[in-house]
């Protein structure tokens, strides 16, 4: 029988930074000055800093041991199994950590002459081609650091063509398993969000939506598959609806992943896209980021792209920024974007190649198929036709005996693996969102399944275990509420006063996403 | 190269248990009509060795800065990255983990995060840092955005010298809420002209100013906090976390919002990016803050824990009303940020102030006396400067390239209008030796004499 | 730039604990006719950025092989370190660890060794791999001291053409025990020849031979094993691991010890070292086997544990009369070894000789064609092969590399005395492409025209 | 109370990487052939591979995991204190690893010609300048990889010096606390080994050396500190009985650690000087190797060391190599000796300099003191003179009270340190070597010091834990003679028949060393 597995993370406590500091201690020291000092006068009275600031005053040697042991405290891909749904989490190739190490990558100054960075100018212009090829677009920006930046980037590109073509429009329409960032983002943008309904099979209610549309849609947003795993296949008719009244149709790129060279948004009639390299693309999200967020248009769409872009000149045969012109949104990136990922997604985009991609499609979608079928006995999925990369189960049928999803993923911990995304859609009672990637082997979902299937056991015999789960983590669950309500964002010297701020406790089932 | 592990066993059995006769069949939720049956446009997969041979190949079509001795900064800057830094950020555990959503197995991102949020706390003298933001740029976005929020008001004033590159970044996200931007000229000594922000304050949300400012000239961040207060407008200060040793925190001298570029400590070049956006701001405005915040609690054995927190400003859970869309950060960025500021301590901070201080007044000089250079401004300034040359800096620039230096920023292009054709922007960060000082003076009086 | 994390406080708290009052009375034991007074005749310390400033330069002044195409092989080789490999091995966990002393905290390395263990038994073909000797020469020396001990005899035969720099570490090690060298001379053709062996063999502990041979050859290994144990002796070969995916395991054709260097499987060249001894024997040579063993156990609760075993044979125990005096190895490069071939797999090894095998064969076909080279041995070859040029190979390297290529070693200057005067030592990996052989070959025959 | 710690490595388990194999799976692979492939008979008959080798066949994902877990259940410096008595465990810059990794180092051939080595050839010669002034000694050959391989190389130095002088000398002195390298190196160069005894305060016996030196003594080893940390105070006697009869003296630099810049073996009259780079030059010990061993000695053995040595020619300004002439022993590695490392102690040479070696010394011999001042009290020193960079224990009253000195190894990891070194050197009962480096902070000795009191004061009421300890660590105490007696070298798909070989089991309380 599947059993937890012994912890695989430090349980020793690391103290902060702060409390290992001794005053005097020193790690760096800067050369001493070879050009005479400056005069006090330089910087004028008032100025300058009075009180030193409460940095870390720490041996070299306890910040190396204090970082290594942070991270022994950490789950990472190259820990184990991450099936966190609608994140991607691939194996990340070390390949393209050496291709973006390479100092005539690492070392390069933004503001360079186009003549000094002709290699990253290349770089940039032959992965755009890739990524055209992917999604059936016509050009790429680079600059959205992430995929939510991409998105404010392509609805004020939105908002730009529709200006452009004098009409001030006001809603954007999104499903109701629209990830949060989509209505954020329409914010953000000037525009109202819209929800659209999704109908019993889990796809959007299209005749809802075209009960919806008029010619104050601006556009519409969507994942394809969508946030449930399922591919929208009434795609063409949702686009025909929105083209009908001159909205544009906005593609997020978070499952791209399902359908890499076998379908692409472009053909389903998709004006935007934003892909999530850090996803789709397999390079690290770092605990957080750095991504990478391009977006792709088509070619009407193009001159709305914010600059400048790289280019080719046939002409000279050199590579060059284009600024465009005053169509462009203008510059959503201090420069262009997070180039040390671009140069790993190259590296992955030139590494798996257009076969490469499509197999790597091919074996997500068969991956997440298996696994839910060897759980489909166990877990309702939450809508049953046949998911794409990844799928949403539901654990009503647990909570009804006592265990929720979130303690379910929690439980899920202390077998060894990391929780899949939990509370996401929204539209998923008790949801818990499985996208195991192309990159696992089937043993490894094997020993997934029997995890939860083991968990699924536990709920009679085990309960309480399960439900005061993990308990082979580093700590056990955390008082969120009390962290909202007694905000400590930061370390003192001596604790201050708790401030107590009532309004601030987020839901207790609080989407992992 | 693939990752993907199937055997063709692996598939076949796969495909069984499923009931699917082929692979083709995963994909029958996709209408024919959608599905993509030829090769994609782009070339086919490649070995390792292959792909490194290719990007090597690219990256040699670069000139790098370890190849040119650099001066270039107007944001990006040739500072050192501690020989620690990366290789802990390399960790798999930290380099290949998402946001920190089930925070028992994450306690290691977390907690370095609260510690960064700290040491930003302590270098901007306000309490409350979230957890990162894109970069300079779009921080600057973010802190305007919390200033209308918090004053009910659309305008901003954008005084002194703003690196017009997260001008232009403000302007573009500006256009979803309507913001109006207005522009206090600066005063011919390179800083903000009280008198033109007074003007302009009116009604404003916030004013936004840089310090050091984009020609590197120190502002009187405590004189604009009063004219801006006077106003009920925010003060937004773009900060130089590596002047914080010696310069005082914004946040002490009234700012209420203060935004920085995190790359010049601890993050490599790079090209531009990743980099990261560094926001703090009073306790009072804790629900404003854009992204993830990270705090401390207890779990259920009352050990410390920290977790994501105040989501409830967030996308993910109060969706339109959201503070920001962001969700994906630049968390490995921020952990380089603050890796490097414990490996420099306060004392490292200061001596890091005080030598770009000294160098680039020494370059300078050096550059008025070997040169023929004019300071272009007056004012007080920290580690870079912008110069007048006798000749078009374009070509300076280029003919100092071929000795080996990346010698600055012509400002004409990216303050056109200004009257600074013949103004180069040169930044002296603590990797610059009085020898390479030197020899980029001679270099630039070489150019300007054969340009002349 | 200092480690030592002591402030002054600290320093002055320990003194007084220790009732001392300065810290030159710590150094009361040394008699002060000992004491050094004076500063160190070396530089004063440097900070981070200075020492990495100046190793740079030095850097900067070798031309590596990321700038010359790399045909020069004769024992360390330009094989393909997979991007996986050095970013675990640096891991502090392992990079800084001891040997593996306390068992309890120590499965990381120990598991690795046993799992490396494994891989060089099947690459040999012999059961018992040790965890490392230092490099490919001091493992012939140890091997010739392994069959010395099992036959009780002094004598060992080097037949073919065995890397003269393995001999001359042979050479020096062999003075301690005095061992007696026989060297037999190799055939026209490039490989050994089993009469002069047979010649030789009586009363010889072991029979050496490199195969490929330092020729690039490949030697008959079955039939010099039987050669060889019909005089009583043991067979030690020395093989190329690369080559262990399509060359039959020299255990299997009769070796009794087989030793490699490891460098072309997961280590880099640093002009060098650190590199890897490989050695394996049979299980009944065990207890004369030098250096490190990890064998497999169980802890108290019956898991699977791995351990340093056999430690009897070793200094620390049997001290005078151990089988070697090795302490520190090469263990973090054996590791490397192991994730260069886990990564390979049986297919990538095969792929890996036929590769090797393929583009030397087109290489030394070029430059018959191209250049007018001619073959100078006809045995069948490895990846490495010698050509008789029509100009001095030193004068041709020297041109070839303002080609940009590492033409290869010319034979004369380790080989001196046997009429190789012409011969140009070639080494094709697997990295080379078909562009770059015929740039190279190009680049010979432009050479030899200028030369002649 | 100091308590144990929780644990700091992984608990899981983690299968071999064998047994995670499934046939046909793969990571790497070979570019396609772009030249013609080799003909079948390429490889003549008989010589080609029969069975494919079973090497694992595993994805890449499966192998960053595979070795990510590994290493989470290995301790190392950066994990945290490492204080193993004689092996000088400091912190290991990483400033050296990034000297190392560039490129024009780390993609060096080693026998590229001169020309194109030049930065190499100097990096080497400004290195042995700084040996030379830290030994004060002549002369350097950077060849042997380790310590062990540097007196293997000094006493065919001294053989072949006596031989160039027309002696055949026979024995080698070492104390009877020496290192076992030190006799099993005098078998190797064919000497034989004779133990002089050490007297009651734990020096060499003088007078016993005295009479036991002869002309056919070749030399005496020694290490100063000896290996009980005490310095030898009569090594200028030492050195003048020796050399009376013609001897030379070897400095095992073990320990120099200890007196970097505070006294030198050239001043005390030592002739061949061995540094092991990975101990006082803070270079990686990598689990087990690769360190560097130089090999230092005085003028008049200048030409017997190892060719070639790296050189700077005046006339020229060029660096080359130099072979030397006949004298010269030959060749003790294949090409230069473990240049990587040479690389990174070059580094900390430059780092710390003249001023910050100095402070070396005397930091770890103020923490050395200030430990063993705090432990005094508590257990035994072997000898009570004041000790250098480390000192050695006895744990014979704790052995009274039934707790062996390996017990309380066992136990130290509990409490989340690296165990000492343990029951080395062999004249000590129950011996536990103690040597915490100068990179500890005082808070890490004394809460060191604080669990080895807590350790001792459970040998009443919690003995039994304390003897099945660890308790905290990923395994228990493995059964060594088992692993001896049923030698299990390697991975069998099927587990062979044990094997029994009863002869082969050490000594249950070996030297860790
Ligand atoms: C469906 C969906 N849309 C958008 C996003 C936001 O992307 P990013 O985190 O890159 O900003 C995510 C991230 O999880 C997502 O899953
Ligand atoms: C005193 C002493 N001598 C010699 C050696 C052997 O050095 P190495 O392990 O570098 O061969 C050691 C190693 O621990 C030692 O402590």
């Amino acid at each position: 029988m599947t059993q937890p597995s012994p912890p695989r993370l430090a349980l020793a406590e690391e103290q902060l930074v702060f409390e290992r500091s001794r005053p005097g201690r020193r790690a760096g020291r800067m050369p001493p000055l070879d050009v005479p000092a400056a005069p006090a006068e330089a910087i004028p009275e008032g100025f300058r800093r009075r009180r030193a600031p409460l940095l870390p005053e720490v041996s070299e040697n306890e910040l190396v041991r204090h970082y290594t042991r942070l991270s022994q405290r950490n789950w990472g891909i190259d820990t184990g199994f991450y099936p966190l749904g609608s994140c991607s989490m691939k194996y990340n190739p070390k390949l393209a950590e050496d291709a973006a190490a390479i100092p005539g990558f690492r070392r390069l100054h933004p503001l360079q002459p186009e003549s000094q960075t002709q290699g990253a100018l290349q770089m940039l212009v032959e992965l755009e081609r890739s990524l055209c090829a992917v999604t059936g677009m016509a050009g790429v920006t680079f600059q959205p650091a992430a995929g939510a930046h991409g998105e404010l980037t392509g609805l004020l590109i939105m908002r730009a063509f529709h200006e452009h073509n004098g009409q001030r429009r006001k809603r954007v329409l999104i499903p109701d398993s629209a990830h949060g960032t989509n209505p954020a983002s329409v914010t953000l943008a000037g525009y109202q969000t819209q929800e659209v309904p999704s109908d019993s099979r889990g796809l959007v209610d299209v005749e809802a939506l075209e009960a919806m549309v008029g010619d104050d849609v601006a556009g519409f947003m969507i994942t394809n598959p969508n946030t449930l795993g399922l591919f929208e296949e009434n795609i063409e008719r949702v686009a025909a609806a929105i083209h009908s009244v001159g909205g544009l149709l906005y593609y997020d790129g978070a499952n791209l992943n399902a359908i890499l060279g076998r379908s692409r948004p472009g053909d389903m009639g998709f004006d935007i896209v934003h892909m999530n390299l850090h996803k789709t693309f397999a390079t690290p999200h770092g605990g957080g980021g750095p991504g990478a967020g391009p977006l792709a248009v088509s070619e009407r769409l193009l001159p709305f792209l914010p600059g400048p872009r790289p280019a080719f000149d046939e002409a000279s045969g050199r590579y060059r920024w284009d600024e465009g012109d005053d169509r462009s949104i203008g510059r959503m990136h201090t420069f262009w974007g997070n180039f040390g990922i671009l140069v790993r997604a190259s590296s992955y985009a030139r590494a798996l190649g257009s076969d490469g991609l499509r197999h790597v499609a091919e074996r997500a979608v068969l991956n997440a198929n298996y696994l839910a079928h060897r759980l489909r006995g166990t877990y309702d999925l939450a809508f049953p036709a046949q998911p794409m990369h990844e799928f949403v189960l539901s654990a009503r049928k647990q909570k009804a005996r006592g265990a929720k999803a979130m303690d379910i993923a929690k439980r899920v911990l202390d077998y060894g693996f990391h929780a899949p995304t939990v509370y996401f859609p929204l539209i998923v009672d008790e949801a818990m969102m499985v996208e195991p990637t192309e990159t696992e082997a089937v043993e490894t979902l094997d020993a997934f399944a029997e995890a939860l299937i083991a968990i699924d056991a536990e709920i009679g015999p085990n309960l309480e275990e399960l439900k005061t789960a993990p308990h082979t983590a580093p700590i056990s669950r955390p008082d969120e509420a009390r962290a909202a309500r007694n905000l400590v964002p930061r370390w003192y010297p001596q604790a201050p006063e708790p401030v107590h701020d009532p309004e601030d406790a987020g839901p207790a089932e609080k989407p992992s996403i | 190269m693939e990752f993907a592990p199937h055997t063709d066993a692996d598939v076949r059995m796969m495909l069984d248990a499923l009931g699917l006769a082929s692979v083709d069949d995963l994909f029958a939720p996709i209408p024919s009509s959608l599905r993509y049956e030829r090769p994609l446009d782009m070339p086919e997969g490649h070995t390792e060795i292959e792909v490194l041979r290719e990007l090597g190949a690219l990256a040699a079509r670069n000139r790098s800065t370890d190849e040119l001795v650099c001066f270039l900064g107007a944001g990006a800057y040739d500072h050192h990255v501690p020989s620690m830094v990366w290789p802990l950020l390399s960790r798999g555990e930290f380099a290949t983990s998402y946001t920190p959503y089930q925070p028992e197995v994450s306690q290691g991102v977390l907690q370095a995060l609260f510690e960064y949020q700290t040491m930003i706390s302590e270098l901007t003298g306000l309490e409350i840092s979230n957890a990162s933001l894109y970069d300079g740029g779009s921080a600057l976005g973010e802190a305007v955005h919390m200033a209308a929020s918090a004053t009910g008001r659309k305008a901003v004033v954008l005084a002194g010298c703003i690196n017009p590159l997260y001008a232009a970044v403000l302007r573009t996200v500006a256009r979803g809420p309507d913001f109006e931007l207005r522009e206090a000229r600066w005063g011919s000594n390179g800083t903000a002209d009280l008198d033109a922000i007074r003007a302009l304050a009116d009604g404003a949300a916030a004013v936004a100013i840089q310090t050091p400012s984009f020609l590197g000239t120190l502002e009187d961040v405590a004189a604009i906090a009063d004219v801006t207060h006077a106003a009920g407008a925010k003060l937004i200060v773009h900060f130089d976390l590596t002047s914080a040793g010696i310069l005082e925190a914004p946040g002490v001298l009234g700012a209420d919002i203060v935004v920085a570029e995190g790359q010049p400590l601890g993050n490599h070049l790079n090209f531009g990016g990743p980099y990261v956006g560094v926001i703090a701001c009073r306790r009072e405005e804790a629900r404003r803050l854009p992204g993830r915040l990270v705090g401390e609690t207890t779990d259920r054995e009352g050990r410390r824990a920290f977790v994501l927190t105040l989501q409830a400003r967030e996308q993910h859970i109060r969706r339109a009303k959201a503070t920001s869309n962001i969700c994906t950060n630049q968390t490995l960025n921020a952990l380089g940020t603050s890796m490097a500021l414990a490996w420099l301590g306060p004392e490292g901070l200061r001596e890091l102030g005080e030598t770009c201080l000294a160098k680039a007044r020494y370059c300078r000089d050096r550059l008025v006396e070997v040169a023929g250079a004019k300071p272009a401004f007056d004012a007080p300034a920290f580690k870079e400067f912008a110069v007048r040359l006798a000749a078009d800096p374009v070509r300076v620039c280029e003919r100092a390239a071929a000795d080996g230096y990346l010698a600055g920023l012509p400002l004409a292009e990216h303050l056109p209008g200004r009257g600074l054709d013949d103004a180069l922007l040169i930044a002296v960060t603590e990797r610059r030796t009085r020898e390479e000082i030197d020899g980029l003076a001679e270099s630039i009086a070489r150019a300007c004499k054969e340009e002349a």
